[in-house]
């Protein structure tokens, strides 16, 4: 049999009583799974006492919001068992397109922020379509999307960051704050609500539609789903695409963090995201994977370099801790999942 | 509160380049001859904006007495610059200014105008006139977009004769530096001179050329010491190279954080300088003192 | 009566294979029509071009008299036309109920949210059409595969066909399974729909199909009525010679040297304590009902699956078989019921895949492999037992269902174990390449080898076995020498569950 | 049905006639494969004339030997339907390595090239162990060995490079010249000598040996390999440690070649080599792919590289280019494979 998997598809859909719910082994593990972010965070805890005030806790969510976001777009892809480089330079570029529409032509806030969900949806589109249509594996479609459009960036905004001083509000997208507005005592950035709301949005996406249902059905078993009279190459397109406008939405709030479209920028981000989608459980190979999971994912992340720079260990050292770290998160993952499927 | 250690983390450009270590062990031997703590950080590449406000914001998180930032991007910043300043910690910036009056100092090389000697000095070597190229370390980060432009406007300007054939990057990193040399070289067969704009770099063009034997026939300026550039000026191999001081930044800017905690009033702008050397000054002490391996 | 399908001169190639050859078929209303040919015959492939699976070179399709182009599965689909494939296909993280739905899902709030409620009340419906106790919410892989393909065919019959295709749709059922999808397609039948039924279980056949058209080499041989023609001649059809049985002599191996022994096996429910001893020279048939343990038990002893209990013993000198490796290394070799997953690496070659557990006899100087030789291995079992396939250099996975049962068996007889367990051996084959098998597994015996028979074909089981044991649950519930052995007999053993084994 | 491929391991076995093994679709879709290469090269000659000179031609050689060698373990792994992420750092802690032999304990030359491909094996061994043992997947395995071992060349240089100047000889590896010392007309750096010899030992050992089977095997169908009685994990074992040796000759010849060790370079790198081996054949699926299409691949790649500096393109718009080249090539090679299947 092949290896048994507990957060499928399957047992994602909605149960019927709370109870029953908790108790699966899907539900279970989902919960076992902050097991690593707390067994982080109380270890931070002790070794520095600067770990746990509310600037620090509110600076690693805020720092969560990009990668989180990218993570989730991420995660879409995973589970139809595919793979996105493209994702850090893709946000770079949707960054830079929406200051072309502000601050090149000037254009209102709305305008910009559909440039960017627009551009992003757009190019996650191409790379679908080179997938699905033309049968380039995923690695080599999205490493060739993030080459071109890492060159698309840089040429666009002529290699120089676009500011957006010109366009009253753009910074708030990512760092006011509309919760601390309500609640002072949680400060949390727009960022990190963004975040909220992408998750829960790409939550039900994956959990209640016919996208949804697709997206796990091509990971699964793209064969079956295909003699199942289903189109799955125009599924596949719209999986991408639909990452791809995620991404848009990644690229607005690391342009509105910077208050500038950095068109250098974006390489590299996207092995975070996808060592975030991967330690929060969805697998490689397709087909099971949870929204919840992969903020989970990307959380241990931010704690993990968060907590490394507070306790002020040397640069080189953190990234030997953190090679480390990815991998035993990974471990511990599969080895819940192995003994939650013993029960 | 007096038993405490005063402590001040440098938030830096990077941390890899020889250059930064540099900075690194300046600002070390100052929090010894202080007796201060620092640590010292940067993200991986220039272009990581993001990560560098990440490091900012932990830094600041730390409660720390001053803090030393170099920006990447002098606009980003601001916000938790602001921060800080209503916490009342003092900030140094240090290698490139940050568009705000928050930092009580900057020290700093101004690299434009190091950049427009190293030009001066490449028309020089090579009669005013001829066709040359550069290979830089970053298309977007601010030293390499100052060396750059530096280098092309003081040439555009004073030297009419001088053709500027190919400007390309290599990302600092040795290898990819010299097979872009190579590919000038090879489509420049008349090449008189190349300007390497930081360590890699420089490295990069001593390599390409040698390999395409055209060593003696291409002069190359660089930029930065390290021990491979200090050793191409001595044999000949490179006709010279620019330094800043970055010991000396790195030492300046945790003296001038010292400085700001105690409420000492600062200069504005502390110069720590770039000098020209070649064959006939690299033992020199005061220039040998700037420099690095 | 109007033919629903007509399929005229049908020619399909694939690299290097003719596959269909002029075939001709047609369907009728209300009819249960048999497809039978040998393995490779080209059953398969000519309903996939039905199906939308698969484009026709040349020649025509007609649905109620009128020439259609079938270009896809939904196209086939929208035609009215159903198919259960040979091959299992279903997406094993997504629960039944998903599987079934999938493509067709029930739309609830806004045509977008899927009303999972809908699919679940409507998927136990049909699953009570079928009596198959089974929660709609199971994910599939966790599923037995007489679980899966009753859930392929809970599928098919879903969509309500005019057509339904069923490509050896039990093979992986036991005979409560077929009894339940029998009397469901004695219901379609009722309504007008019309089933093509493919099998190479004869009895099954007899028992339901109207008609029968025999194929061979792609090409059409004839259709004619099944209560008609007896067996022998579809059989003379299908092969194009006559066939000779082979007829069980139960020999008395009781004194033979016992080559393996395992003395209670444990792993978690499926397997309990179950103790057994093999002889050299001697059939073993393991009976039981799916889900018994048969498949478990064999891993277990051949160390494919960690165990928690049990001892195993190869000639009376007690072993340890922690992997496969071990076990082949002590002359045990196992041929897995589920080819397509465990037995072979389709997507190499045919000589590769025969060699694969005996490389290192094809080793020279520690470490390179001897080309030829493999060659030359390769086209010997190619020729014994008669593979169907262009060349030893084929990918396996192009060729058909049965062909490639037989290079799994290949590997293992080239691999020269002392013990064999053969699980499910037959799944697939044809009438005549299952009497090779079995006089094949009389040779060896007669070797010397001891073999392992899994099978859930009690006929199939009586025929072959010197000693049948039985299990039920997990555990061993029972012995019976060959001579002794009857259908009635085993089914009493196989349904003996604990409560009633105690007492 | 999945995409049929024609590079099989069954296919690249030796036949026995030459005509005969001109005229398997396999070896037609080799020659074949070189037509990318010949349409970018022609291109480049006619759109500068100094492309064709031997001197650019020999910096082209030059310019492969690096990314060759890498190219070369990662399809190693990739053919076990694998991937490696780490081969550049693993490249330049192998070079690192090399250096604490020869500069800091000042051994002879030979000890340091033993080094550097011993602890190139190690790293690949324990890579091999976290895959086959602990089930981890080879992406994040090895994702986390990038990390690490980019943290660990940091940490043991000190973060400086490490000269060899102490070392004659050292920089004749990748520098000097064998074959122009016999033949002058032909001044091939003994790098590119290397780089073939690895790829012929590499197809040696693919082609002939009972290790190149099981890694076919192996990414065709792990488990079935595994219950014909074969040790799947020791052999996965073996593919990683020697794909991580071969990484330690990539080392050698970097570090002979900047003279240096330098402890920062390598990330990225990664992606060079995997774009070289699927632009190669190789498909990243498992189970399929040859040494001669990887080394196409890594030739694509630096003609590529090396037409656009000529031309003086701007470098952004290199990257767009090279980011649809990439995608391309791998399409030209996806078409070939189908139209070579028809037959
Ligand atoms: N995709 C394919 N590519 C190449 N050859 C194929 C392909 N599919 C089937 N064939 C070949 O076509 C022939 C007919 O195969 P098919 O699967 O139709 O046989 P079948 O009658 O269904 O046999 P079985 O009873 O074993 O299932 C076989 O020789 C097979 O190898
Ligand atoms: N991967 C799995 N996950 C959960 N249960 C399983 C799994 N595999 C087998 N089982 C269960 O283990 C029991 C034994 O199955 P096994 O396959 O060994 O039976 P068998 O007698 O060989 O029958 P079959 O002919 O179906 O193979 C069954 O109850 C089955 O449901
Ligand atoms: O070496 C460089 C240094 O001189 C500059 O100031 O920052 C970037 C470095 O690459
Ligand atoms: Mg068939
Ligand atoms: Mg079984």
């Amino acid at each position: 049999m092949t290896t048994p998997t507990a957060t499928t598809a399957a047992a994602a859909t909605p149960g019927f009583s709370l109870r029953a719910r908790l108790f699966r082994p899907a539900t279970r593990q989902k919960l076992l799974a902050f097991a690593s972010l707390i067994a982080l965070m109380v270890f931070f805890s002790f070794a520095s006492p600067q770990f746990l005030q509310t600037d620090n806790l509110v600076s690693i969510l805020q720092s969560t919001a990009v990668n989180g976001v990218l993570a989730i777009a991420c995660t879409f892809v995973i589970i139809t068992a595919g793979i996105d480089l493209s994702v850090g330079t893709l946000m770079t570029f949707c960054a830079v397109m929406a200051g072309v529409v502000l601050t090149y032509m000037g254009m209102p806030l709305a305008l910009g922020i559909t440039a960017a969900i627009f551009f992003g949806a757009l190019a996650g589109f191409v790379s679908g379509v080179l997938i699905a249509k033309l049968k380039i594996p995923p690695f080599i479609a999205t490493l060739g999307m993030m080459m071109l459009l890492k060159g698309l960036s840089l040429v666009i905004s002529g290699t120089k960051p676009i500011y957006f001083n010109d366009t009253p509000g753009f910074t708030a997208i990512s760092q006011d704050s509309l919760i601390g507005d309500l609640v002072p005592s949680l400060p949390i950035p727009n960022a990190v609500l963004i975040l909220f709301l992408v998750a829960v949005a790409a939550s039900i996406l994956l959990n209640r539609t016919i996208l949804g249902r697709y997206t796990f059905a091509l990971g699964s078993n793209e064969e079956a789903v295909r003699l199942s009279g289903v189109n799955t190459n125009f599924w596949k397109v719209v999986v991408y695409t639909v990452s791809g406008g995620i991404c848009g939405i990644a690229g607005l709030l690391i342009a509105s963090r910077l208050n500038s479209a950095q068109p250098a920028l974006g390489q590299g981000y996207e092995l975070d995201a996808i060592a975030a989608v991967v330690i929060g459980g969805t697998s490689l190979s397709g087909g099971t994977g949870t929204i919840v999971g992969t903020i989970i994912g990307a959380f241990i992340m931010s704690v993990l370099t968060n907590g490394l720079r507070i306790l002020s260990v040397a640069q080189e050292w953190q990234t030997v801790i953190t090679g480390v770290i990815i991998i035993l998160a990974v471990y511990a993952d599969i080895l819940r999942r192995r003994s939650s499927n013993k029960h | 509160q007096q038993a405490q250690e005063i402590y001040i983390p440098l938030v830096s450009k990077g941390f890899q380049h020889q250059f930064w270590q540099a900075v690194k062990s300046g600002a070390e031997q100052a929090a010894k001859d202080l007796k201060v703590k620092v640590t010292f950080e940067g993200p991986e590449t220039e272009a990581m904006v993001d990560k560098q406000i990440d490091m900012l914001s932990a830094a600041l998180a730390k409660k720390p007495q001053a803090i030393g930032f170099a920006a990447l991007d002098s606009q980003a910043a601001i916000p938790l610059l602001k921060k800080a300043q209503a916490a009342k910690i003092p900030v140094v910036a240090f290698d490139s200014g940050v568009d705000s009056d928050i930092p009580v100092t900057t020290t700093t090389t101004d690299n434009k105008a190091a950049a427009a000697l190293a030009a001066d000095k490449m028309a020089e070597l090579i009669g005013k006139s001829g066709e040359v190229a550069l290979v830089v370390h970053d298309q977007t980060s601010r030293t390499g977009v100052d060396r750059r432009d530096g280098f092309l406007n003081r040439i555009k300007s004073t030297y009419p004769n001088i053709k500027i054939v190919s400007v390309q990057y290599g990302g600092g990193d040795q290898l990819k530096s010299t097979e872009i040399t190579k590919s000038i070289l090879q489509a420049s067969p008349n090449l008189k001179g190349i300007f390497g704009a930081n360590e890699g770099s420089a490295i990069g063009v001593v390599n390409g050329v040698k390999e395409m034997k055209r060593n003696g026939k291409v002069v190359i300026i660089g930029y930065d010491s390290g021990k491979q550039q200090k050793n191409a000026i001595a044999d000949g191999s490179m006709a010279g190279a620019i330094t800043q001081n970055p010991v000396g930044m790195g030492y300046k800017t945790v003296e001038m954080a010292v400085k700001a905690i105690k409420g000492e009033k600062l200069p504005k702008v502390v110069d720590t300088g770039f000098f020209w050397y070649d064959k006939t000054n690299i033992t020199d002490p005061k220039i040998a003192a700037v420099l690095y391996d | 009566m109007q033919p629903i399908v007509t399929i005229r001169d049908l020619c399909k190639s694939f690299a290097g294979v003719r596959a269909l050859d002029k075939a001709q078929f047609d369907l009728r209303p209300g009819e249960v029509h048999a497809l039978m040919g040998e393995n490779g015959a080209g059953k398969s492939t000519l309903m996939k071009v039905l199906a939308g699976v698969y484009s026709k070179d040349s020649g025509e399709v007609l649905i109620d008299g009128k020439p259609v182009d079938i270009a896809s599965p939904r196209a086939a689909q929208a035609l009215g036309i159903g198919i259960i494939h040979q091959e299992l296909n279903l997406m094993n993280h997504l629960s039944a109920a998903q599987n079934i739905f999938i493509g067709r899902e029930p739309r609830g709030r806004f045509g977008f949210f899927i009303d999972e409620e809908a699919m679940r009340v409507e998927t136990q419906r049909i699953f009570d059409r079928m009596n198959l106790r089974l929660d709609p919410h199971t994910p599939v892989g966790e599923l037995t595969v007489a679980k899966q393909q009753m859930v392929e065919i809970a599928k098919a019959l879903s969509f309500d066909s005019r057509v339904l295709i069923m490509d050896e749709p039990t093979a992986a059922l036991n005979n409560e399974e077929v009894a339940d999808l029998f009397r469901i397609i004695g219901q379609l039948k009722s309504q007008g729909v019309a089933i093509v039924y493919i099998s190479h279980k004869m009895d099954e056949l007899k028992r339901i199909a109207d008609r029968v058209t025999v194929m061979r080499d792609g090409q059409y041989i004839a259709t004619v009525s099944m209560a008609d023609t007896p067996m022998d001649s579809l059989i003379a059809m299908m092969v194009g010679r006559q066939l000779t049985e082979v007829e069980n002599d139960f020999p008395d191996t009781s004194g033979n040297e016992i080559v393996l022994e395992a003395r209670g096996i444990t792993r978690g429910a499926m397997v309990r304590d179950a103790s057994f001893v093999l002889r050299k020279g001697e059939i073993l048939g393991f009976a039981g009902l799916m889900g018994a343990g048969r498949t478990e038990l064999a891993r277990a002893v051949f160390g494919a699956d960690p165990i928690d209990a049990g001892e195993v013993f190869v000639r009376s000198k007690k072993v340890s078989i922690r992997s496969p490796e071990d076990a082949v290394s002590h002359g045990i070799g196992y041929l897995s019921e589920d080819r397509k997953h465990f037995g072979l690496a389709t997507g190499m070659d045919v000589e590769t895949n025969i060699a694969l557990p005996s490389m290192k006899k094809f080793v020279s100087m520690g470490v390179f492999i001897d080309q030829a030789a493999i060659e030359a291995a390769g086209k010997r079992y190619v020729k014994q037992l008669n593979i169907k396939t262009p060349s030893v250099h084929q990918q396996v996975r192009l060729l058909s269902g049965g062909n490639q049962q037989k290079i799994v068996i290949a590997k293992w007889l080239l691999r020269d174990c002392s013990v064999l367990f053969f699980d499910e051996p037959t799944r697939g084959i044809d009438v005549g390449a299952k009497a090779e098998i079995y006089r094949l597994l009389n040779e060896l015996a007669a070797e010397g080898k001891a073999i392992v028979i899994i099978s859930s074909e009690l006929p199939e089981i009586l025929r072959v076995s010197h000693r049948v044991l039985v299990m039920c649950e997990g555990r061993i519930t029972g012995e019976l020498t060959g001579r002794e052995a009857s259908q009635e007999k085993i089914m009493q053993l196989a349904t003996r569950r604990e409560a009633a084994a105690t007492a």
